[in-house]
């Protein structure tokens, strides 16, 4: 058995940023593969230890720049937790209203992703169509598309406006979602291509901790939204798929973000009732979180993220560790391509939703 | 053919020129001719997809050089005419050149067997069908040789996919050749162009009769491409650029262009053969009609040339249209997928077309 | 296999029904997109009281304040435009414009100097 | 998960706040408690280092069945017993710890630097990581 070892390199066009599989093939069979990391390292919590809470607000954006709104909820949620400050509803509103729009933007990249892997040139462009409206309107109320630093501890940094945009793109996204249904789900050669293939079951899932809709498209029904502070009056039901494969993962996807326009809409009923912002906002300079140790957690786009703070009662944080699904995602690669063919693989690891900045920190 | 000949002995002999220099150069004239005509069609085959492309998904296709962006694949050509001409360290270094060589001559030698018009045809010879077979299996030769000399893994293996690729796709374009070799009894293209016209129009083409074979040779010939949704070989999320991952400069220029060529190639087949080559959908030609006889009867040869084109284009938009849509196929399906349902499908569509021709008595021609 | 068939020609079909719709994309240079009202762009400082608290609510250090010979100085190089100083400023000095081409040939062009008290020439 | 079973049995454990904090055969434990009371997730292994040499290494296990959550602590010099033949996941997380505090974990398939090229000096992110560049002095 001749084993040829392949380097699938950093620089490599579907490895979604800078991934490197250490390939030993047996013709084009995978024989083993060992995932190297690092090459997208920024030392993330090394960083923590030196700045100011305030300070690292927004740099918490870019460790995952698909999801920048789930991780500065994270830390404006640790400092609220810490110092005990109560939300108002509206504010509430526009954090869940904001993190959902979020979480479609994340999936239709991915589903434009995943089929650029798979050799489909056209809908790349039509998910990029539809992400480039809520950039958009990320750009008109928080000043940037992707690092948009709009959440502040204690609340936003200014008022929600042009609602009427959301409201336009929530009543144009069903039909256009129904596009790429009919333009992905039932093709034949897609299914050809992901039916069977990347099986995961429950067991490996949880060996590996794999959260999030990879888990959910393997049959368990584990949504932290669930049990979160902020979606305690939305009610919506997580999607749970049976087969584990691919195609699983990605009508998961796709059911998800309509469940996330359906939050979205709600979330815009109590932005219409709830008209008074009112929010207790810290002075940023003398913020100093009293001793000891706080865990927050919330459902990324990309499974559980979480956030561990210690701190020692001064204005840096002690020690401050990040916990990311693509982390075990990328770590679950050494087990599912076992035996897959090439062109598979590079299937298999699309469907994962693997992003680097987040496997890297 | 043989009256332009005589005119051009005519047109030398006046410049006292030896007539035998006019017999070897006549030759020549057509085929410069062809690689002019190749050429500009292949740099407007480029520029057509690009803009379908970008058409299909809401973009505008490449507008910047020269008016609406015709200009921009004679820009992409000559700035890669102008790029080094990088040969990898532990490349085979006589290999790696000859490669785009071999990838390119056969594509002219393809064009020259197709009749453009009743008149217009250089290599008519009685089984100018049989070399489009070969046509098609050298390609396979320039992709091996030049995954195997670049010393590059990713080359080596879209080289291997691309020859159990062709390879499985060659035979069910032999058999459905030879279908329509059996339907129109003869292996010239212009018998064949001329069996299609015995009904009135439409109607007379192989494409009805024949329309399993029109399918499978359409499939074979979009695999044998290396085209979406069978370009495993070159697939950029997989291989990078296949086989041609470490050629720059003037060599990528060749295989990219040659790419095209045999798009164009293979799309006049395909045309000839099914689609009743350069006889006009209405059964009449228009041109005698709209124009007075004398310039009319000269203008029906370029009516009859634009017809093969219009043809040709046709298939070349549902080519590109599929690349627009369909994912890739998997490695091992894409085999499957001729061996087991191609082939017997153009072995039977043989039976059916003998079993046709024998019942018509030979009613076509 | 028929009903593989019906999907591809729907696939086939949706792809087809773009074909004339107008296209999305923008011309950049010829056509600009305005950004919008609270657009985070270049900073500009004018009357600034020089409190220093916009030195230490920058995450990466690109304000820095002289005060003996009263000169104001953004290093475009680490601002990460975050728009902290702007939001954190309590008189206001510090706007986010909407200018978002920075590209200059020469390093010192992109750190901006302003004096502070009276007019603000940039040198 | 009742509290006092386990206390029965691993007697020299003590519950500080949330935490269950051990001393030693931390294999045992995690491997009883995975097994007995469903803890199938182990959400992560955080580290900190005490600044007084020794690391306090938290294993956050979660059971999806009754989505409840355990956090167990033990403090190590620098040798620590791999978990890795039990969660696979833990592969990774003690390579990124190994990488950056430096706890050599034994019986870790390939314990090498996750983030850190191989011959990087130090480990980061341990309190006792001097670093000599001036520039990122600027915050203090």
């Amino acid at each position: 058995m001749s084993k040829l070892k392949l380097n699938l390199g950093p620089q490599h066009p579907s490895t979604h940023g800078v991934l490197r599989l250490i390939l030993e093939l047996d013709g084009e069979k995978i024989i083993s593969c060992e995932p190297d990391v690092g090459y997208l390292h920024r030392g993330m919590e090394k960083m923590a230890e030196k700045l100011t809470y305030i300070q690292y607000l927004p740099l918490v954006d870019r460790i995952d720049y698909l999801a920048g709104f789930f991780y500065s909820e994270l830390l404006c949620r640790t400092v609220e937790k810490a110092l005990e400050i109560e939300l108002s509803p509206r504010v509430k509103a526009i954090r869940v209203l904001l993190l959902e729009l979020n979480r479609i933007a994340s999936h239709l990249l991915w589903i434009g992703a995943f089929l650029m892997d798979l050799g489909a040139v056209s809908p790349f462009f039509y998910a990029f169509r539809e992400r480039e409206i809520i950039l958009q309107y990320f750009e008109k109320i928080s000043g940037q598309r992707m690092m948009n630093n709009y959440f502040v501890f204690g609340g936003v940094r200014r008022d929600i406006g042009y609602l009427e945009d959301v409201e336009n793109f929530l009543k144009i996204l069903p039909d256009k979602v129904n596009d790429y249904e009919k333009l992905i789900t039932e093709n034949p050669i897609f299914l050809q291509r992901t039916k069977g293939k990347g099986v995961l079951d429950k067991k490996t899932a949880f060996n590996f901790a794999i959260t999030g809709v990879n888990l959910r498209a393997s049959g368990v029904s584990l949504d932290f939204r669930k049990g979160d502070y902020l979606y305690k009056d939305f009610e919506f039901t997580p999607v749970v798929l049976e087969e584990g494969d691919s195609w699983a993962r990605y009508k998961a996807r796709v059911m998800e973000i309509r469940e996330s326009a359906k939050i979205a809409a709600q979330a815009l009923e109590i932005l219409k009732r709830e008209k008074s912002i009112e929010q207790t906002l810290i002075n940023p300079l003398t913020l100093k979180l009293p001793e000891g140790e706080y865990f927050q957690e919330i459902e990324a786009p990309r499974g559980l993220a979480s956030i561990y703070v210690k701190s020692t009662g001064d204005s840096k944080p002690y020690r401050l560790k990040w916990r990311t699904g693509s982390y075990y995602s990328v770590n679950l690669l050494r087990k599912i391509l076992k035996g897959a063919y090439l062109n598979d693989a590079i299937a298999i690891s699309g469907s994962l939703d693997i992003i680097l900045p987040e496997v890297d920190k | 053919m043989n009256y332009l000949y005589f005119l051009y002995i005519e047109f030398l002999a006046k410049h006292n020129i030896p007539q035998l220099f006019g017999d070897i150069t006549f030759y020549v004239i057509p085929c410069c001719i062809i690689f002019a005509a190749l050429l500009i069609v292949v740099l407007a085959l480029v520029l057509f997809e690009r803009k379908l492309l970008g058409w299909f998904t809401q973009r505008k296709g490449p507008n910047r050089v020269g008016f609406w962006g015709l200009l921009q694949t004679l820009a992409d050509a000559f700035k890669l005419l102008c790029k080094e001409n990088i040969t990898p360290k532990g490349a085979d270094r006589f290999l790696f050149n000859l490669a785009p060589i071999i990838i390119f001559v056969p594509v002219m030698v393809a064009l020259g067997l197709i009749p453009y018009s009743s008149e217009f045809t250089f290599m008519n010879f009685q089984t100018n069908l049989l070399i489009f077979i070969v046509i098609g299996a050298m390609p396979v030769l320039s992709i091996l040789l030049a995954g195997w000399a670049s010393n590059n893994k990713y080359s080596l293996f879209g080289a291997m996919r691309s020859v159990s690729q062709i390879l499985a796709y060659e035979l069910p374009i032999a058999f459905v050749i030879l279908s329509v070799a059996v339907l129109a009894s003869s292996l010239n293209l212009s018998q064949i162009t001329l069996a299609q016209s015995s009904a009135k129009g439409i109607f007379g083409w192989f494409g009805i009769p024949c329309f399993i074979g029109f399918v499978i040779m359409f499939i074979c010939v979009i695999a044998e491409l290396n085209r979406c949704p069978f370009d495993l070989p070159e697939a950029e999320s997989e291989l990078i650029c296949g086989y041609n991952t470490e050629y720059s400069g003037m060599r990528f220029a060749i295989f990219y262009l040659s790419e095209y060529a045999l798009l164009f190639a293979n799309a006049l087949l395909l045309a000839v053969l099914f689609l009743g080559g350069y006889l006009s959908p209405f059964g009449k030609y228009l041109s005698p009609m709209i124009f007075p006889p004398e310039i009319g009867s000269i203008l029906v040869y370029f009516e009859q040339a634009f017809w093969l084109f219009a043809k040709s284009f046709l298939i070349i938009f549902v080519i590109i249209w599929i690349r627009a849509t369909l994912p890739r196929l998997a490695a091992f399906d894409l085999l499957k997928f001729s061996w087991a349902c191609l082939l017997p499908l153009s072995i039977l569509n043989l039976f059916l077309m003998v079993i046709l021709k024998y019942l018509t008595g030979g009613g076509y021609v | 296999m028929f009903k593989d068939i019906k999907y591809l020609i729907l696939s086939m079909l949706t792809v087809f029904k773009h074909l004339f719709k107008k296209p999305v994309t923008l011309e950049y240079p010829e056509k600009r997109n305005i950004p919008p009202e609270n657009f985070r762009g270049k900073p500009v400082v004018e009357n600034c009281k020089c409190c220093g608290i916009c030195t230490r609510v920058c995450p990466s250090g690109a304000i820095t304040i002289d005060k003996e010979n009263k000169v104001f100085k953004i290093d475009l190089k680490k601002c990460i435009f975050c728009g902290n100083c702007a939001y954190y400023c309590p008189h206001g000095a510090i706007k986010m414009s909407k200018e978002y081409e920075l590209g200059t040939k020469e390093k010192e062009a992109l750190v901006l100097n302003y004096k502070i008290g009276g007019a603000d020439e940039r040198n | 998960m009742n509290w006092s079973e386990f206390k029965n049995i691993f007697n020299d454990c003590k519950l500080q706040g949330e935490k269950i904090v051990i001393h030693s055969n931390l294999l045992k434990t995690i491997e009883f408690v995975k097994n007995n009371y469903r803890f199938e997730i182990l959400k992560e292994i955080i580290a900190v280092d005490n600044g007084d040499g020794t690391t306090e290494l938290t294993y956050k296990l979660f059971s999806p069945e009754d989505s409840e959550e355990v956090l167990i602590s033990i403090n190590v010099q620098n040798e620590a017993e791999s978990i890795s033949s039990i969660f696979e996941s833990a592969i990774a997380d003690e390579k990124e710890i190994f990488d950056l505090f430096g706890i050599r974990f034994n019986g870790n398939p390939e314990l090498k630097r996750l983030y850190m090229p191989e011959d990087w000096k130090g480990h980061p992110l341990k309190k006792d990581y001097i670093e000599n560049d001036e520039r990122l002095k600027w915050n203090e």
